[in-house]
């Protein structure tokens, strides 16, 4: 079992990339497998739970994350400068074990936030992302890997469309997929039909991160599972998803 | 040299700060962060006879400083309990409290007999849950509570505290706990809340009302634990928002023996060891070596 | 266009959000902030047969997201009231609520007589104040909230509302107001409460237990509410813990006919303004024309 | 009765002047008699109340506040930089109405806070002022005020000892004293034997600063008074002070 590490760190950078999505490094010694997230607060007592962010990347400065303004944590969060502190409780997860052969990431929306680091852990990666508008960090993807495919709803700085209608698991060993419950369903369809085994990274509200408080659980067809200890990462056929 | 054991309810803790049923596991998940032979103790998450699957998600929400849950009392049963998480909970070095939650009396006697005769060192009953949808039991009414605490301590050598809702007739409650053989009682669990979500104009949870933990909630629990100290001659286990040693201190000056605390490792998972160093602090700088000097002076 | 105005409790409102009990003076100290007119409603501080001089201080204290006080009912007296408030109060342009409190039913009654002839709009019950030494009532007992109800009842023409304590029977109180006449319920006022100031050693408050009031508090008097709705006639009131449009769609959503807003009154001075037009906005964007629709779906 | 108004704004400055103290600058156009106060916050619902602070100092272009980091309130308003915005209700209560002739404004740590005011609107005023340790703002008082004596419990900066023992009422047609409670008393008790008249600040715990929620109220010879509106400012025998 990974040792877990609850501790302040010094935010280094928290650059707005696109409208309300926000890239923040946070100085450290961290350490995270792909799919692997992080617990990160920046307030006292109020909200009383942590946010769980996915580890965008790593380098030998700290780690970083990438994030949608969405409610009351985010926003707090988005509000950080350099120099401010916050305390990030991770890495959390099973994370992504990676598979052998040629391996396809799909993200739609904020769910390109964990495809990073595993682009860069699977050597014969490539990857798929959607956006709803203009693309952001495609050239993160591009440096380490090869073929990147996007697309965007309106159109701009990709194809037009959704990443579920472009992507084809044909040829591919395996998938693992993060996105949109509407995302996931449609390459979870396609998946199955082509028999390519896909991973998903599911969300959940957490309170502990460590498995311990039972709230994230999700029912599966192997019984009750804890999205922050026995995921974040599930085989898609695993959750009992209603639909 | 500061000495912050403490006896309580027939058990000898090596300080009064205790992990709360259903926040922290079997112990094992906070193993990873640190060593949590320096708590107090860990009180289990609540136990039944049958394991159970717990509610559909969400299962959490957010309250301004509080935490709404509807875990439902997911749990593997007390035989998985015993089999697989005991063995490992036993080599933490620190207290075991096996919480149990029953759905008739004879469910919580049937569990009280199974586990006195196991390896842990006190059973807490659960009389408050209030979000177990076939939850019939009200922790609150003194007949029921009389009622279950007599079946259970007729079987039960372990020391066994009984853990009360924050409503209803706890004082009285607390007394027929008292009369019936407790050695303890924990006040209190969460409190009966409600959240609704206005994007769906459904409340929240499936199973509706929640129950309402964290800094939220302390003052009640406070006002709730400095009555019972009153009139009780039981030892008082303070929980209900603490988050620091400070929390703790109100507690203990309130006249609770120990403290627990749940939703706080939410919100700094290296709370509980915090605390205790924060009481030791204290303690040190007023050249006190224990917290007897202290317990109930606010009365 | 939507529309905002309500009739609650035998009373018209412009809109469904008035200032709580206490929180807001005789509505003329707010009046130097922002025109008062925009109000559904001022219930005025807590008015006694005589002048009270309240508690000594400290009279506040804060807890996480919630507020303790201990103001005990300081007030000018009914006849002052009536005398030097009232009349400035009615320049406000909003509806008018009394909220008195009373040592005995027969002080309940005097009040309520002396009131139902003056200018005032309706009058609310305080039955549940808890931090007055002297006070003897329990709102959450019904036989005292039917007695109290019924005396004032037969002297008073005006919209009687009783507004009761979160605690104690509740359900069973706000059946004996109906039975004995009540137009509507206001639930709820503070819970029971305490804070110990560690460094002295004692409770914060001289009068040691105060009401805790603030966010901390909404998900339990939602409930509360959400329950009544269930059980009851008369229209309700929700309190507790209210600060944004948001909250009090919840309330709504819940089945209350109006809210008040108390310690939102600090968080934000202009909290209740600014509420009003959430709702509106809110509808509007909905298509809506009022809060019908939605009051009560939750159920 | 004078116009209040409760306004976001932001931050111009907040610069540590001595250990834990602080001046904080806001920008608007704010107005205030001595004595006034605003209420401020930079929070959202946790600490539920605003904090209470004196006004310092007026310019065209804002509002100053001089504070000590005490607990919560206070260190979460440390933490603005310039360009972050906060939340005032104010002006606040009665405030000085000066008086004719000479005067004499003692302040004690914190309390020299609203006699910089003070100075710039009466003509005839001397200052006193009472530091802990080394004495900060001083220069500020010197511009407007001719004489400024100056004490220090350590000696750092001004004459050793407490500014209650060094003042003097003889000669003054009035006093102004603000500070903590055993300097209020000892001033009064020099005022009393003089014959001269003395105002004080006094400090309560607020909720709503308007008057309005009877939790500032203090007993006084009159009868109970509200420190927000009725006060802060009261003339030094109308509280019933304990002693
Ligand atoms: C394992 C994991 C990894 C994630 N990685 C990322 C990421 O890399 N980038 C990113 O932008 N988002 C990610 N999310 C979603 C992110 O956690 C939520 O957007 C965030 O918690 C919203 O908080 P808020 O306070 O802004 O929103 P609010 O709506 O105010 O939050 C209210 C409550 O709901 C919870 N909540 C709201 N949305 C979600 C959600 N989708 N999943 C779980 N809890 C939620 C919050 O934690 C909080 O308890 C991840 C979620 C999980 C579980
Ligand atoms: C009219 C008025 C003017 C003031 N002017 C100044 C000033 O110019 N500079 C300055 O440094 N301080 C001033 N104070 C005191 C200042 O308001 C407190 O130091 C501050 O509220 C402490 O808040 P906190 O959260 O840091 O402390 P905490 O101790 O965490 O506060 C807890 C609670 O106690 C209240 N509280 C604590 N101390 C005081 C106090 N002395 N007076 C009133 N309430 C208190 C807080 O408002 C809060 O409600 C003034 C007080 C009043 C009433
Ligand atoms: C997620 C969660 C699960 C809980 N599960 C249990 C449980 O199984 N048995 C029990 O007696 N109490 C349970 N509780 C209640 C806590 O043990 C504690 O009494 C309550 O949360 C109040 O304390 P706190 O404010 O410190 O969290 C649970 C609380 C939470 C938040
Ligand atoms: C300072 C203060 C004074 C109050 N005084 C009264 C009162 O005189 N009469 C009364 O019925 N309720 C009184 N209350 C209770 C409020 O009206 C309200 O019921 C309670 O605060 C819960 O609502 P809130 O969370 O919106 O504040 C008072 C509350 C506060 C905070
Ligand atoms: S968040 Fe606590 S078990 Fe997953
Ligand atoms: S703070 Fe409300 S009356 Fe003074």
């Amino acid at each position: 079992m990974d040792k877990v590490t609850f501790r302040r760190a010094k935010v280094l950078e928290n650059r707005e990339v696109a409208p309300g999505i926000f890239l923040l490094r946070v100085e450290g010694d961290h350490s995270a497998r792909p799919g692997q997230f992080y617990m990160l607060r920046a307030w006292e007592l109020d909200p009383p739970l942590s946010r769980p962010l996915s580890v965008f990347d790593l380098d030998p400065s700290g780690v970083s994350f990438l994030y949608k303004v969405r409610g009351r944590g985010t926003r707090l969060l988005s509000r950080l400068s350099p120099g401010d502190e916050l305390a990030a409780l991770g890495p959390l997860g099973n994370g992504w074990k990676g598979v052998e052969g040629r391996v396809a990431l799909v993200g739609g929306g904020l769910g390109i936030a964990p495809l990073l680091l595993s682009a860069k852990s699977v050597p014969e990666a490539d990857v798929y992302l959607g956006f709803p508008g203009k693309p952001y960090l495609v050239e993160e993807f591009r440096k380490v890997a090869e073929k990147v495919y996007v697309t965007s709803e309106t159109g701009e700085g990709g194809e037009r469309g959704l990443v579920s209608d472009l992507f084809s698991p044909e040829g591919y060993d395996a998938c693992f997929a993060c996105g949109p419950l509407g995302m996931l369903k449609e390459v979870a369809k396609k998946c199955r039909e082509a028999g390519v085994p896909l991973y998903v990274s599911l969300e959940e509200r957490m309170a502990c991160g460590l498995g311990a408080c039972l709230g994230c659980t999700v029912p599966t067809k192997g019984g009750p599972r804890r999205v922050c200890k026995d995921g974040p990462v599930f085989l898609a056929e695993e959750p009992c998803w209603d639909g | 040299m500061v000495d912050l054991s403490v006896e309580v309810g027939g058990l000898r803790l090596k300080n009064p700060v205790i992990a709360a049923a259903g926040t922290f596991g079997f112990g094992t998940e906070y193993a990873r962060l640190y060593d949590v032979g320096l708590l107090g103790g860990i009180c289990t998450k609540g136990l039944t006879l049958k394991p159970r699957p717990g509610n559909p998600p969400p299962r959490l929400w957010e309250t301004p400083c509080g935490l709404l849950n509807s875990i439902g009392l997911e749990n593997p049963g007390v035989e998985a309990f015993l089999q697989e998480e005991l063995p490992r909970m036993r080599g933490l070095g620190t207290a075991v409290i096996a919480n149990i939650w029953g759905e008739t009396p004879e469910e919580y006697r049937e569990l009280a007999e199974r586990l006195s005769r196991s390896d842990v060192d006190a059973i807490e009953l659960n009389l408050s849950c209030p979000n177990v949808p076939g939850g019939k039991i009200r922790g609150g009414v003194p007949e029921e509570v009389a009622r279950i605490v007599g079946l259970c301590r007729r079987v039960c050598e372990k020391p066994l505290w009984v853990k009360l809702p924050p409503e209803g007739d706890v004082l009285e409650a607390a007394q027929a706990a008292e009369r019936a053989g407790a050695d303890a009682v924990t006040a209190s669990n969460t409190f009966r809340a409600l959240a609704i979500d206005i994007e769906k104009g459904r409340p929240a949870f499936a199973g509706r009302i929640g129950g309402l933990s964290g800094p939220a909630i302390k003052p009640i629990a406070l006002r709730v634990v400095y009555e019972l100290v009153q009139k009780l001659k039981l030892p008082v286990i303070g929980c209900g928002g603490i988050t620091s040693w400070q929390d703790a201190l109100e507690f203990i000056m309130a006249g609770a023996h120990a403290v627990q605390v749940g939703t706080g490792n939410f919100i700094d998972p290296l709370c509980i060891p915090k605390i205790v160093r924060g009481l030791a602090d204290w303690l040190a700088g007023r050249g006190m070596e224990d917290l007897e000097g202290v317990r109930g002076c606010a009365h």
